[in-house]
């Protein structure tokens, strides 16, 4: 299993065929019920909805306001219904945010998709809470030392997405072209968005 | 549970590994996995049994092994505790599978599982007023229980200032041992990275925390 | 370092299991491996820099692997890294060995190889007067270093008392990077059961550490 | 490697050949350095330096008095040479002591020999410290509830032993009779000596 083998593993793959036959006899699956489920997560890869959600508060401070202190309500104006548990959490000039789990792999999955392999893993998750700012280095982001970073470590059922800061340049743009601007990791909070670059 | 899963603060699992192409599962059965997870939470299991599950599977093996082995190793050893299915037919299929004689029957009668959206299930509950305000000084208690608990390790016996009053959820380390909801008070917690790491952080900063009522003290109290 | 070496008061790695036949070696290569770590330790490196390499063997390989592999993996490290055996040949004669292939030449010169006696190495040194005295209260400062301690996890920012004044030992952090020997008294720290589990304690008592001066605090001051 | 694997691993066996290949070669090993080295813990077996010790300690309040304050002069009547860093801590009717190494396996080898495989186990190694009652309760020790658990854990140089209870029914045994009464185990703290069995 495992690290030392990373590939498939037949072990695994008869256990899981085992029991997805049991639950199959059972009716507690039916035959479609694999693909439904995960039907969602593999057609929205993108723009996703936390996307459009900060692309709309960057151009209505109204809707940035609600997004930030009422983020059920502000969600379902970008379609994501009964998702009650976001808090978002804006990036400023002197503050830095990002998300982490540091005991399982909690992840905003109505706005976000389902989560990189890396945030997922005891790398990312042992270290962002101790050394966030090495941690950002890796991917590309220095954080200044006068500027604060705070880690948000899910460890109850609220879900966390970070606000990131509009790059200057974008001004004019519409609320489409900024939601394809805005790549998932800035919502984690390991990337910061860039305007695109001048041809 | 002091255990392998609870790594905020560790060192030594190497830099953060990033594969910009990967794909949304990486095998097939991965894909099953989460499927059977989808189809069978909270039907037979809520969250904390659910994560409670995935910290008993050892530390070795919980290092050792990926994020759909931990769901995977969830499974099997929740539908077995809850009866839903027994060990020894899970163990005879792996074996006919593994042959390549396993039959597949789908029962025929229900072409309609309803599976519960995960944004469905609300941790939200009614109760009384918060201990603690916004800005308060407080102490998280050093509590090392043997179950299931979600105060990590790195945050026992620190200060930190309540940021917000998130409202009354389920208590994890009941709900995860049978035990009923014994909703409480969840705060937002700000600890100051210097509490944290000491000398160790490494700049201005803090973590926050999703903290329950019961595993705080005011500040002035000992942890 | 904060690895999985330092396993004080996790849960999670199941009962005790004992195995009263038990051979001195299991298999012969532990046999051999014992003899090595012997004849090259203090020779080619210290104590300390010998227990961080196997903290430095990563939290996975240190967790699935057992006491001679630790050691294997020591020499491995330690002896490449200071220049006593190549990586590329030890590579190289592994896969000879493998093959059945590997032919062995002994020094013929050097029938009398002296090995150094564990009890003839001395931590002592003299120093200072120490900052502490038998009943003082202390509390273990919050440290996390990347590098070697001698701090476990579960003391830091615990408060303890003074229960001996060893001597003025060779400091760790620093003997093990490199960084000279730093010594410093050494002292018995008591703490009790309920300062570092508070109720998850299992009855009276209490744990006693030796700790280095610099580990702690006078118990007034913050960690 | 490790638990998945308790056998015999040719990947391992093969390291290890390589690498003994090289000291030999360079005379770093002689032909017979291993046997040399290895040959005192083979053949000193039983009964043990440590044991011896403590049967002493039982019979003569002196050397009582000197083991566990000065062991160093205390270990050369026994025959153990320049060991200066070893503590001798007293079990009484009102405290049980038991040694442990929580960050890596140190043991008082030159009179307990070397270490039992689960001395060195992650399983002993973070349970004596959290919760000693029940780690001794496994190996079939109770210690009451007035009794206080001191647990040494070897963090410096030092090292532990403890010195048992001499019990009830061995007053006017010989140091020699008493002495292969005390097991190993009894000197680690997992243990009480047992008077022989009446027969």
């Amino acid at each position: 299993m495992g690290k030392n083998h990373p590939n498939v593993d037949p072990y695994v793959v008869s256990r899981v065929r085992a029991l997805e036959s049991l639950l199959l006899e059972q009716g507690i699956l039916a035959p479609d019920t694999v693909d439904r489920v995960v039907a969602r997560y593999e057609a929205d890869t993108g723009p996703l909805a936390g996307a459009r959600a900060v692309a709309r508060a960057w151009l209505n401070p109204d809707y940035k306001a609600l997004l930030l202190s009422d983020s059920h309500q502000a969600l379902k104006a970008v379609g994501v219904e009964s998702y009650d548990v976001l808090r978002v959490k804006e990036n400023t000039p002197t503050v830095h945010n990002l998300v982490v789990c540091t005991l399982c792999s909690c992840y905003p999955w109505p706005v976000l998709g389902l989560p990189p392999t890396w945030y997922k893993m005891p790398a990312y998750r042992s270290r962002a809470v101790i050394e966030p700012r090495a941690v950002l280095a890796e991917f590309g982001l220095e954080i200044g030392p006068e500027r604060e970073v705070r880690v948000w470590d899910s460890s109850a059922e609220l879900r966390y997405m970070v606000m990131p800061q509009q790059p200057a340049g974008t001004e004019g743009m519409t609320e489409e072209q900024l939601t394809a601007l805005i790549p998932r990791d800035a919502l984690i909070g390991v990337a910061e968005v860039r305007a695109p670059a001048l041809v | 549970m002091n255990g392998s899963h609870d790594v905020g603060g560790m060192h030594g699992f190497g830099p953060v590994t990033i594969d910009p192409d990967e794909p949304l599962f990486r095998e097939p059965w991965e894909r099953t996995v989460f499927g059977m997870i989808r189809a069978t939470l909270p039907r037979f299991y809520n969250i904390d049994e659910f994560r409670h599950a995935i910290e008993r599977m050892g530390n070795i093996d919980y290092l050792d092994s990926t994020y759909y082995e931990h769901w995977l190793a969830c499974l099997e050893i929740l539908l077995v505790e809850k009866g839903v299915v027994a060990a020894g037919e899970l163990d005879r299929r792996a074996r006919l599978s593994a042959a390549g004689v396993l039959t597949v029957t789908a029962l025929a009668a229900q072409a309609a599982v309803t599976v519960s959206h995960p944004g469905g299930i609300s941790y939200w509950r009614e109760g009384t007023e918060p201990r603690f305000a916004v800005g308060d000084a407080v102490r998280a208690r050093n509590l090392h229980p043997p179950g299931h608990t979600r105060l990590p390790r790195y945050a026992r016996g620190k200060r930190g200032t309540i940021a917000a009053v998130h409202g009354v959820m389920v208590f994890p380390d009941s709900n995860a041992h049978g035990q009923g909801e014994q909703s409480q008070a969840v705060y937002s917690v700000r600890f100051e990275s210097a509490e944290l790491w000491g000398e160790s952080a490494d700049g201005r900063g803090a973590v926050y925390l999703d903290v329950w009522d019961s595993y705080l003290n005011p500040a002035g109290e000992q942890p």
